[in-house]
């Protein structure tokens, strides 16, 4: 099969697949990412496209620049409702903001499916939902980091993402991880902007208040990333680095030995494990529900196992491991 | 003690005002009568403008009282002067240059209708009518903007004419206007002294105040010198109240015009309006440019300068033809253009004196780019002296010093900069007696030294004493040239203003 | 009406059309009524917040602030409506008020304080964002109030509801400013406020007013914005004031103030809506959007400034000689 | 040296000194060598680009491009490096290049074509990272070259690099504002461009150097940028523009132009990061840190702005009656 079994949806919250009614010989397929600063959803789109061009489909990314710029993706949806596209792909920062757009796009008998998520029950019904589970992802890695270095106290930082469902939830899934372990002690939790400026200035910022810190979890690679040349700067190359995502950048400073681990989320399998979805569905051969994409912990091994495999990966690995 | 027709309209008694550092007005007295004109003079910063912001409601006086008919009232602000029938024309033009002339005329007090929409249709057409009044001939749609400096000042005293105000109060209104303009100006506060107004009036040309005044009241530093009634109106009294000592002659003109010629025009044009202009410029000479308002001179100075680009004809300098492509090509020749609006196109007031007046010389100052900043404060330390400009310019910027001293140092800038021809344009405008006195000095010094001047000037008594010949200008073109001394004031506003050759959009119908 | 719909009204309008045309040539989908329709969903939220940009650009000032105060009083209103228990009659005016006080403050910094406007507001950009992540620990506060959504999404006959409002707005700011004494006295400030003090027009309070409607204008935009995403976050509106000020701009508004017509905002607004839209018929990456826009902004001030020159250079080419007369220059700003 | 270190320091030093005693009275940390040092390392970006943001100011002109034209030059400095194979040595000498070049640009259009540089800043601020990104298909680029991290993070002596880069960068810049012609005619055309072109200055050249030094330091930051974070990115420097100019406002420099001291604007980064850091050792939150910046920079210009008022209250309060002497009035921006 191209996708796991998916996972029925919350009561009410699963949209007829009969209902849809695409209007186009040729299937066309809108991606709609909350933004194109994110790598990740780069990566996610090549996936996509990588199953279109097998299947003879034709998609378009259409995306504003900034994750924060909501208003500019609910403009975006807007002119893609008055086209005659035949399913949307998407991924919001706002679900609120989206439902009533994305009703509009159900009604209409497009094919509606949302990308890196785990909402089973997103405000308006929707036909699928393809993602990791944020919170068990980073509970995993909290999980490995009480196996690998738990036996000792540690003090703990975290770098969060700008306040939202993607920031509390790989939070909460790590602090539910080494809840009630005596060792983990989190003394600092700050705002890193989900980019590598941020994530270096946050860095930055609590290893200077707290110049004792042993671990940081950031809630992203591109933090932990610029939190690793924090680290570096500050001389403190013995500190734990932990991240979410498995971007090819971020594997590849595993490798480098920068970053400690990952949760390794394979954006480009959950791409193209979400076209196939949608065009079953387009089809009439998708029950609906959410399909899980796996998750994996990688450090610097594992990080190169899965570089030595880039036909999964994008962008491809810098060099060949 | 008085009949009641003596009652002044206005009296102000005692107002003070300082402003941080300075006491501009020290219990300055003043009663203006219905029908009189009334000249308030004194030299540059002595508190003349002060005064009137005062009484125009828009400053508060520290202390002192003000009595309208006698009864004693508060002008809160400049509606309320209004209120009580004031009408100023400030020193400091107060067009808003974006808007129609119609509009700037009823400005902060637009006619509206009931329901406070403005009334669009007669604003133009009433200030059509006051424009009509004035004998002027500027379309009232007219961005304000668009118009030459003499109209937007025209259009500056129909704002006061247009409020119907029983008393106006003038602060140097002809420093920007011409001759003809001033006649026509004076013809109307003529008109209104006829009808009972009261009339305040200031200006640094002591010669139309003696024209037009009835009274004076003089100021130095702040302090009633002289009040109404106690100075004859005559230019040597009033300058010697003002200055505080007798000045003697008031154009001290020396003779060093050889006729070695160093610089010639021959037959320019620009797109600015220059046409077919020729003449030639002798050394040690002073050369006059006389013309109405509008007539060209600025423009003839551009072309010299390098600012406009030539369309036609050469400029030959020393026998060899130059061409000067911008202003630094000019400056590097020798050649030096005094702008009439210091404050706009002249001064740095980001810059003490120094900076100011090594400005056009930075090249010859620096080595590889670094300025010599010793050799600059030596020079002009020497110049301040040689000058006699205050002191305090060494060490504060410029926007702290009188016109006079600004003025003075505009010049410096060319005389560091060692030019051989200087074009002075308007170079005593809005300067007192005594600043005028040493521009004089300054250019017989300049003259004495082998320069050659090009002075442009709107006081006709100034151009034809301080000229050694005078090149009329109609038109953007030089008409003719006569020696200064074979013209007299009159030929001279006849020559420039022949009516039967002045089209009507080019001066006043 | 002359007055209203003058001459200033023609470029703006024939970029807008020309714009219009290019797009409507390149994709077939533009000209469809559901697409038209969007455009007035588009353009509503910049287009209302540019009234308050240009009414304080014509009296020689500059606002900034109006993104991080969207954003601030989004989450004003998410915070009242979710958490305060204010039903949504009572938010609204309470809003509007909130963001017309913000403005009174900047205002009065601004002239009585007198300090330039652009450092002001600059101020206000950094630190009503602050502000605005102090409310509920910096985390948006969704699904605010299901009777939100209809004053963004409804219809009234078929026609959207920010229609509506941009007509009202509009149609208010045009009168006021080409038929009030208020709306004369913001014209004569922006073009020489020294002026504007000797005849008797209190410059500061003016000023000030400007700055109050500015920050009404941004509250009824922060209003439609919350009914539109049904939520608030103190992300909302980044870059939104320079998406109004640029509006504002290529409807030719000059920053040196005094100069330009209410109505060409909306325009300005228009033609940048049509691009972006344009390009997102065309499924054109974010990049070029962003690439477009600020050429547009480019051009639309440089045919302004270069007027003079292009009709020259037109008459040159049409062979009438040198027919072309000169534009009044613009000061620089 | 008198012109160097003259009495438009005293202000931004005092500023700076206060708050660094408060930041070090509210915790002991501050004053730790590494904190110092750290110190030098995070102003240095936004001190360096504040030089060009400064001269663009003193010539009257604003400079609003700077954080795209960093992400911009990260992303080719990184395309060089990873994937056209150009060794560092070379890179780094283009990408200043680059940099004057697009500063060059800027300044034409703005000097020759007569646009404000608000709006020509403004549409290269939104263009310039539509630029960046249509590089990588917008994603950064990490991993350059190992020996680009020591350009930032390496230290002679136990003194970081940056600290060196400031030092040559502010030294040149006060070297040229206060003893070259170059200088003196850019503080000329700031403050009165009609009277400088009477003087013979090209003011249109002037004006456009000021953005090629723009350029050039916006290209010293984008490397140190680039080092820091050993990689490129369409999103890195997003309102650095607001930090260099908030830097030079603070400072003391006059957004009219003509007026201020190239060293003050490091005090003023100074300032700014003192406050940032005092913040973070204190564990403020961001929102906090984005209110106090602003109101920072609100009190700096109120301060200088107001310094006639000020004195002479102070005289009243010390009792020694009017003897306030009258400060220049700064002109509205
Ligand atoms: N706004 C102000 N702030 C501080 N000082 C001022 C201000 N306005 C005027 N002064 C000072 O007050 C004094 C009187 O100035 P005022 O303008 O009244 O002189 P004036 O007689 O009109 O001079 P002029 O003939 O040059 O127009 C001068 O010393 C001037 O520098
Ligand atoms: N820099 C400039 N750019 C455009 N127009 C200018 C410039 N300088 C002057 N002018 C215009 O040139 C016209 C003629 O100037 P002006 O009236 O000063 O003539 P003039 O003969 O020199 O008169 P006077 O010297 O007696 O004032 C005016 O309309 C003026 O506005
Ligand atoms: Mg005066
Ligand atoms: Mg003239």
């Amino acid at each position: 099969e191209d996708y796991p079994v998916p996972v029925p949806l919350a009561e009410g919250a699963q949209a007829p697949i009969a209902a849809i009614t695409p209007v186009n010989e040729t299937f066309r397929i809108a991606y709609m990412p909350p933004a194109t600063e994110f790598n990740y959803y780069i990566a996610i789109g090549e996936g996509i496209k990588s199953v279109a061009a097998e299947e003879g489909v034709e998609v378009f990314m259409l995306a504003p620049q900034s994750g924060a710029d909501i208003n500019g993706q609910m403009g975006m949806i807007q002119d893609v409702l008055t086209q005659d596209v035949d399913a949307i792909i998407f991924g919001t920062h706002d679900e609120f903001a989206a439902a009533p757009l994305l009703k509009q796009a159900v009604d209409k008998g497009m094919a509606v499916v949302m990308i890196n998520s785990d909402i089973p029950n997103f405000p308006t019904p929707i036909h699928g939902v393809v993602g990791y589970s944020q919170r068990n992802g980073t509970h995993k890695i909290a999980d490995w980091a009480i196996e690998t270095y738990g036996d000792k106290p540690l003090k703990v930082g975290i770098i969060e993402g700008q306040p939202g469902y993607h920031s509390t939830e790989r939070v909460g899934g790590f602090l539910d991880g080494i809840e009630g372990n005596a060792n983990f002690d989190v003394v600092v939790s700050i705002d890193g902007k989900w980019n590598v400026e941020g994530g270096n200035t946050a860095g930055m910022d609590i290893l200077q208040s707290h110049p004792d810190l042993d671990l940081i979890f950031a809630a992203n690679d591109y933090m932990i990333i610029g939190a690793s040349f924090a680290a570096k700067a500050l001389g403190r190359s013995d500190i734990v680095l932990l991240g979410n995502d498995g971007d090819t950048s971020g594997l590849e400073e595993i490798a480098a030995g920068n970053v400690t681990a990952t949760v390794n989320t394979s954006p480009f399998l959950m791409g193209k494990a979400a076209m196939h979805a949608t065009i079953d569905a387009l089809q009439g051969s998708y029950p609906g529900g959410w399909i899980e994409t796996p998750t994996s912990i990688e450090d610097k091994d594992g990080a190169i196992a899965v570089l030595q495999e880039p036909e999964k990966l994008f962008p491809l690995p810098s060099k060949t491991y | 003690m008085t009949t009641q027709a003596d009652t002044p309209l206005w009296e102000f008694v005692d107002i003070s005002k300082a402003y941080p550092g300075v006491l501009a007005n020290d219990k300055v007295c003043i009663r203006l009568m219905p029908g009189s004109i009334h000249g308030l003079l004194g030299e540059n910063g002595c508190g003349k403008s002060t005064m009137i912001k005062t009484l125009s409601g828009v400053q508060q006086p520290d202390s002192g009282t003000i009595l309208h008919n006698g009864r004693p009232v508060v002008i809160a602000d400049p509606q309320a002067a209004r209120d009580f029938g004031i009408a100023t024309v400030f020193q400091e033009f107060s067009i808003v240059p974006t808007l129609s002339v119609g509009e700037n005329i009823y400005l902060g007090n637009m006619p509206r209708s009931r329901f406070g929409i403005v009334n669009w249709r007669k604003i133009h057409a009433d200030a059509a009518a006051v424009l009509a009044e004035m004998n002027v001939d500027i379309p009232t749609e007219a961005i304000a903007g668009s118009l030459s400096v003499g109209e937007q000042q025209l259009v500056e005293i129909a704002k006061a004419v247009a409020i119907n105000a029983k008393m106006i109060i003038l602060d140097e209104p002809t420093a920007a206007l011409g001759e003809d303009e001033i006649e026509r100006l004076h013809q109307l506060l003529r008109a209104m002294r006829k009808r009972g107004t009261a009339i305040l009036y200031v200006s640094h040309r002591l010669d139309e105040v003696e024209r037009i005044v009835d009274e004076v009241t003089i100021l130095r530093n702040g302090r009633v010198v002289r009040a109404s009634g106690e100075t004859e109106i005559n230019v040597a009294q009033i300058v010697s109240a003002m200055v505080g000592e007798d000045i003697g002659e008031h154009y001290p003109k020396e003779q060093n015009a050889s006729d070695e010629v160093v610089f010639e025009a021959r037959g320019i044009a620009t797109r600015a309006g220059v046409a077919e202009t020729s003449f030639s410029l002798r050394k040690g000479e002073v050369l006059g440019l006389g013309g109405v308002l509008g007539s060209g001179r600025t423009e003839i100075a551009r072309a010299i300068f390098g600012t406009d680009e030539l369309t036609a004809g050469e400029l030959v300098l020393n026998g060899a033809p130059v061409r000067f492509r911008r202003e630094i090509d000019a400056i590097e020749a020798g050649i030096a253009l005094v702008p009439e609006n210091r404050k706009y196109d002249g001064l740095f007031f980001n810059f003490r004196a120094s900076g100011n007046i090594t400005a056009a010389s930075l090249g010859g100052l620096s080595r590889f780019g670094v300025l010599n900043l010793r050799a600059e404060e030596r020079a002009t330390h020497d110049l301040i002296r040689d000058l006699e400009i205050s002191t305090q310019a060494e060490e504060k910027t410029v926007n702290f010093l009188s016109g006079g001293n600004q003025q003075k140092i505009v010049i410096a800038r060319w005389l560091f900069s060692n030019a051989q021809i200087l074009i002075l344009d308007e170079p005593t405008q809005g300067i007192d007696i005594g600043a005028k006195i040493a521009v004089y000095k300054l250019i017989n010094q300049l003259t004495r030294a082998g320069k050659s001047i090009i002075l442009i000037s709107s006081d006709h008594d100034e151009l034809l004493a301080m000229s050694d010949r005078i090149a009329v200008v109609q038109h953007g073109a030089v008409r003719r040239i006569v020696p200064a001394s074979e013209l007299g004031h009159d030929d001279l506003v006849r020559a420039s203003a022949d009516p039967a050759e002045t089209p009507k959009e080019e001066a006043f119908a | 009406m002359k007055r209203v719909f003058d001459t200033q009204l023609i470029g703006p309008f024939a970029a807008m059309v020309i714009v219009a045309v290019i797009v409507a040539l390149t994709t077939d989908r533009f000209l469809n009524p559901g697409n038209l329709s969007n455009l007035f969903l588009q353009v509503s939220i910049v287009a209302l917040i540019a009234i308050g940009a240009t009414v304080v650009i014509f009296a020689a000032g500059i606002d900034l602030s109006a993104g991080s105060m969207v954003a601030l009083l989004t989450m004003i209103l998410a915070q009242m409506l979710k958490f305060m228990g204010i039903p949504l009659v009572l938010a609204i005016p309470l809003i509007l008020v909130v963001g017309g006080v913000f403005g009174l403050v900047l205002g009065l910094i601004t002239a009585y304080g007198r300090i330039p406007s652009f450092i002001t507001t600059l101020a206000a950009l950094i630190a009503l964002r602050g502000l605005a992540l102090t409310f509920n620990n910096g985390s948006p506060i969704f699904s605010l109030d299901p009777a939100l959504e209809p004053i963004f999404y409804g219809k009234i006959a078929g026609i959207p509801m920010p229609a509506f409002y941009l007509l009202f707005f509009y149609g208010l700011a045009a009168f006021t400013m080409n038929f009030t004494k208020l709306g004369r006295e913001i014209y004569a400030v922006g073009g020489n406020p020294a002026a504007a003090v000797l005849t008797g027009i209190n410059v500061k309070k003016v000023q000030t007013i400007t700055f109050v409607v500015a920050g009404f204008m941004t509250a009824v935009g922060a209003i439609l914005m919350s009914a539109r995403l049904n939520s608030g976050s103190p992300n909302y509106g980044q870059t939104l004031e320079l998406q109004a000020i640029a509006a504002a701009v290529v409807g030719g508004a000059s920053l040196a103030g005094g100069r330009g017509n209410i109505l060409a905002t909306f325009m300005g607004a228009m033609t940048i809506v049509i691009v972006q839209n344009g390009l997102n018929l065309n499924a054109a990456p974010s990049s070029v959007q962003n690439i477009v826009l600020g050429l547009i902004i480019l051009l639309a001030v440089g045919i302004d400034m270069w007027r003079a020159e292009i009709s020259t250079l037109m008459a040159r080419i049409l062979g009438r000689g040198k027919g072309a007369e000169a534009a009044p220059r613009r000061k620089e700003a």
